[in-house]
């Protein structure tokens, strides 16, 4: 590929689906539950890459309705984290003495 | 190849590190630790993009809460661990070597 | 893949343990790294067949009531996403809310002038809980014009509120129904305005425009404190802290 | 029209006005009422949509959120397809109210219950509604964070591991649906479905698109493969969450997968794509069956029978080979469809409803040790059996027609071999459905002969069971009705003199 055609807006956009491949990858390899919850905000945060990046041209001003979906992708995001976190705390005080499952 | 091209592969680079090493590290501290960078990497990208409401809200929501919950509830596992081992000890209850499920 | 899931902490340590075999791992790495490829050159090789909505959102930017366009996209033009945004927050919210019944204290927050938090945390309390307060507040206010708004003071405020309630000296009562009010404020603000605007122009979340920027700013307002609210549960529920006050009692 | 269109927003916001009053009142026994008076009104509005889209000449409204009409703002749209839908859930929800009133009753469940059920009808509300491809993600977390805390309220550890193990997936399944968005965006610039899918093309990243929102929703709809969640977590939740879930929540996804491969998407789909996945159908329908049969509790084993019901549902998908160039969304095959997941909604749901007494008789599910409980809960094996008969397609229930029209359309299209697997699916969901009634008729064994493990429950939640049931039957009746109001022409492409009058002659 032209290095020329290398501009700002593909490299983040590249980086953003990266980053979605690194979050899947230890989505599914990696076992341990915080892992696994780490890497679904990492696959988010490569959307959310995606978004902003896709929504900067060159000569006019950024695009705000990508802007507003990464704002709201941020809170859901956090929403699903906490509650996932919640519930692998209630597994464990509820766990019979061997704590892992 | 400007300062601003170094610049963005620096970002890049070091969000992509930050990502890998949060899912594929082995101790978990450091990968929590590796998360919040990779939100800052990130938070200095989506500044790059003229994104500056995506990017307050991933510094405070995003990278900040969302590595305290991490952090607070890796503490509460610990304890909760802690808790059941030592209940387990004064029992006597303990079966060496079983426990590892 | 979600068969089995390790809830143990230390066992991360032993990274042979429930681990993939390693040639399954790298045919997943393969696979995902060729799919992300292919996804890259779709990328690259896609015309865009339109340039956004950049230019709309700024010719319609003076009938919003705000100069800020995320704030705009979020509060006006789409807020029926943002509303049920918040109400995403108050699912999360409703499964952490302590479930004993046994407290039957009313009061919102309890003060134990016996605790002392030690001397790093109090000056910690005493400087930086207001500021971060007053700089939630500024957000506020200032993401009508430029990047801030609710999500943001919301988190800061919730900042706050963590350093407060995270030590001894002062204790949030979950289930009084001060704190549960709170919790709900947001949404019910949301939806009442946008009944109430309705009334007056026919459609829901419609607002007159002549008082656009008034109702964003009490509907802003409304949203942070729930918000707020909802992280510092968030984090209260998620490390455990406050269970002695609300569970025991 | 117009007065109708302005009601449409009261379908998301009541919901979620009432999951507020439920927070804040606390009190179960005022949840339960506000909820069934709210449900009530709901079913009226809804029915009120139904009629009039169905008088309606141009057959479709809209609705624009905020006075912003596309693309600047979000709207609503409702056609017959999702008009009928969101009755439905109205229906399922007015007459689940009434009866989780009743078993939640002498519970302090009932204090999150009654929100978050609340919080989960605005987002399946949502989801049917909207005409935005971003708004649909919102609606999709909306439900799934919404059904992980339903499930999560059982607070057993079994039931907590699969609601983080449905977490996990319904999260994974929304971001593949948000990269989607994301690409679609980036190459079209708007986010409106309509004005979507007027513009696609079969470029490089519509097709990744059309990908992404196909596994993200296969996740969500638990298609075979994927569908390792779904037993541990409908079998685990309390009934009417599990009635819910089966129900309403995977029908929500398969209609978007629908939607955007027959009608947004349809320039980046391909045929062999849509044979592909008819195949994961049929292996649906098998494997889902074969374990139902194999199954040893009751709940699990209606679990399994959703598996393959949904099996059911992606047969949709081959037999519209050659038709997705023309408005693909409605037809002959998209009928037959429609009737399915009306006569599946209600028929599981009833079964559900009937285990959940069942279990709450019996104290436990486990199939081998139900032995003559018909005399302990005639009215549930009741339900139980014209539930089953509906799954099974037997004649005089919705589940006849919708399997007829289905095998009618293989026919048609020339695709006999979908036959095979319909039939074989009949007969396996045959062979559980009677290997547990026969259990449950069978005569003496001390299993049952002291009252002491037998708990008396409230006649109403049986009632709501079978009046269910019986709902699948008087729409076997109606099938006419039911297939003008979806907006599909059944006749015109038959072409045999084969119409649904003479169906519904069958039938009767």
């Amino acid at each position: 590929m032209m290095l020329s055609q290398l501009t700002p807006e593909i490299m983040y956009s590249a980086s953003g689906i990266a980053l979605f491949g690194i979050g899947l990858l230890g989505l599914i390899i990696v076992p341990h539950i915080f892992r696994k919850i780490l890497a679904i905000n990492v696959m988010g945060v490569g959307i959310f890459m995606l978004l902003v990046s896709s929504a900067k041209r060159a000569n006019i001003d950024a695009d705000p309705v990508p802007h507003a979906m990464v704002l709201t992708g941020i809170v859901v995001a956090v929403a699903g984290t906490a509650l996932a976190l919640f519930l692998v705390k209630k597994i464990n005080d509820l766990a019979p003495s061997e704590k892992s499952q | 190849m400007s300062f601003s091209f170094f610049l963005d592969i620096f970002l890049i680079g070091g969000s992509l590190t930050m990502a890998w090493l949060c899912l594929f590290s082995h101790d978990l501290l450091k990968a929590i630790t590796c998360f919040v960078c990779m939100g800052l990497f990130v938070t200095l990208m989506w500044i790059r993009l003229d994104a500056w409401d995506v990017a307050i809200a991933e510094a405070a929501i995003g990278a900040g809460l969302t590595g305290a919950l991490l952090l607070s509830s890796r503490r509460g596992l610990k304890k909760t661990a802690a808790k059941k081992e030592s209940g387990e000890k004064r029992s006597g209850e303990k079966k060496s070597g079983e426990q590892d499920v | 893949m979600f068969k089995e899931i390790i809830f143990k902490e230390d066992a991360i340590n032993k990274p042979e343990k429930g681990r993939l075999p390693t040639s399954i791992a790298v045919l997943c790495g393969v696979t995902i790294l060729a799919l992300c490829t292919l996804l890259v050159g779709a990328l690259i090789s896609t015309q865009r067949h339109s340039e956004g909505l950049q230019q709309v959102v700024s010719s319609m930017l003076n009938k919003s009531g705000v100069e800020n366009p995320v704030t705009a996209v979020l509060l006006n033009f789409r807020s029926y996403d943002t509303l049920l945004e918040i109400a995403v927050l108050l699912i999360v919210a409703i499964v952490m809310l302590p479930q004993a019944t046994v407290s039957k204290s009313l009061s919102l927050i309890r003060v134990q002038q016996s605790a002392d938090p030690g001397l790093i945390m109090s000056s910690l309390l005493r400087f930086l809980a207001p500021t971060l307060i007053i700089m939630g507040g500024y957000m506020l206010w200032t993401g009508a014009y430029s990047p801030g708004g609710a999500f943001q003071a919301g988190a800061l405020i919730a900042g706050a509120g963590i350093l407060i309630f995270t030590n001894v000296q002062y204790q949030v009562n979950m289930q009084s129904f001060a704190f549960r009010a709170l919790l709900s404020i947001g949404l019910c603000i949301f939806i009442l305005s946008g009944f109430a605007v309705a009334l007056q122009t026919g459609q829901f979340l419609e607002y007159p425009q002549k008082y656009a920027s008034a109702i964003i700013l009490f509907i802003e307002t409304a949203a942070t404190v729930s918000i707020a609210t909802t992280l510092l549960l968030l984090y209260l529920a998620v490390a455990g802290t406050q269970e002695e006050f609300n569970h025991d009692a | 029209m117009d007065n109708i269109a302005a009601l449409l927003p009261a379908l998301i916001m009541l919901p979620l006005a009432v999951s507020v009053c439920c927070v804040l009142i606390k009190n179960s026994r005022v949840c339960a009422a506000i909820s069934i008076i709210s449900a009530a009104a709901l079913l009226i509005l809804s029915a009120g949509t139904l009629l009039a889209i169905n008088t309606y000449e141009a057959g479709v409204l809209r609705y624009a959120f905020a006075g912003w009409s596309q693309p600047l703002g979000i709207e609503l749209q409702v056609s017959g397809f999702t008009a009928l839908m969101t009755a439905l859930t109205c229906l399922l929800v007015f007459v689940l109210s009434i009866y989780s009133s009743v078993y939640f009753s002498s519970s302090d469940k009932a204090i999150r219950f009654w929100p978050l059920w609340w919080l989960l009808i605005a987002g399946l509300n949502a989801l049917f509604l909207s005409s935005d491809i971003f708004n649909i993600y919102v609606a999709f977390e909306l439900i799934g964070l919404a059904a992980v805390a339903l499930i999560a309220i059982e607070n057993s550890r079994a039931a907590l591991i699969a609601a983080l193990r449905y977490l996990l997936v319904s999260l994974l399944g929304s971001l593949c649906y948000l990269l989607a968005v994301a690409l679609l965006y980036r190459e079209y610039g708007t986010l409106d479905l309509v004005q979507l899918a007027s513009m696609t093309s079969d470029s490089a990243s519509s097709t990744a698109a059309l990908m992404l929102i196909t596994i993200g929703l296969c996740l969500k709809t638990a298609l075979f493969p994927l569908h390792f969640w779904l037993p541990a977590a409908h079998g685990g939740a309390s009934a009417p969450v599990s009635a819910v879930l089966s129900a309403l929540v995977v029908k929500g996804s398969f209609y978007l997968i629908a939607r955007f491969w027959l009608d947004i998407l349809a320039p980046a789909a391909s045929d062999a794509g849509l044979i592909i996945l008819g195949v994961f159908g049929a292996a649906a329908i098998l494997w889902g069956s074969a374990q139902a049969l194999f199954a040893s509790r009751l709940k699990v084993m209606v679990a399994y029978s959703t598996v393959a019901q949904i099996g059911y549902l992606f047969l949709l998908f081959p037999l519209m080979v050659g038709n997705t160039q023309t408005n693909a969304f409605e037809g002959a095959a998209m009928g037959a469809i429609t009737y399915l997941i009306v006569a599946h909604a209600t028929a599981k749901s009833a079964m559900f409803l009937a285990a959940g007494n069942i279990m709450r008789i019996a104290g436990h599910d486990n199939i081998k040790q139900l032995k003559g409980l018909v005399r302990h809960c005639p009215l549930s094996i009741f339900t139980f059996g014209i539930a089953g008969a509906s799954l099974i397609g037997l004649p005089p229930s919705a589940g006849f027609i919708a399997k007829w029209l289905l095998l009618s359309n293989s026919i048609n299209t020339g695709q006999w071999w979908w036959v095979i697997v319909i039939l074989s699916g009949g007969l396996l969901a045959a062979a559980y459905v009677f290997k547990f009634l026969n259990l449950a008729f069978t005569k003496d064994d001390d299993t049952f002969t002291k009252a002491d493990i037998v708990r008396k429950i409230s006649p109403i939640m049986p009632l709501c069971a079978l009046a269910l049931a019986l709902l699948t039957v008087v729409l076997g009746f109606n099938a006419q009705w039911l297939l003008d109001i979806s907006g599909t022409l059944v006749y015109e492409t038959t072409g045999q003199g084969f119409t649904v009058q003479n169906l519904a002659g069958v039938a009767q």
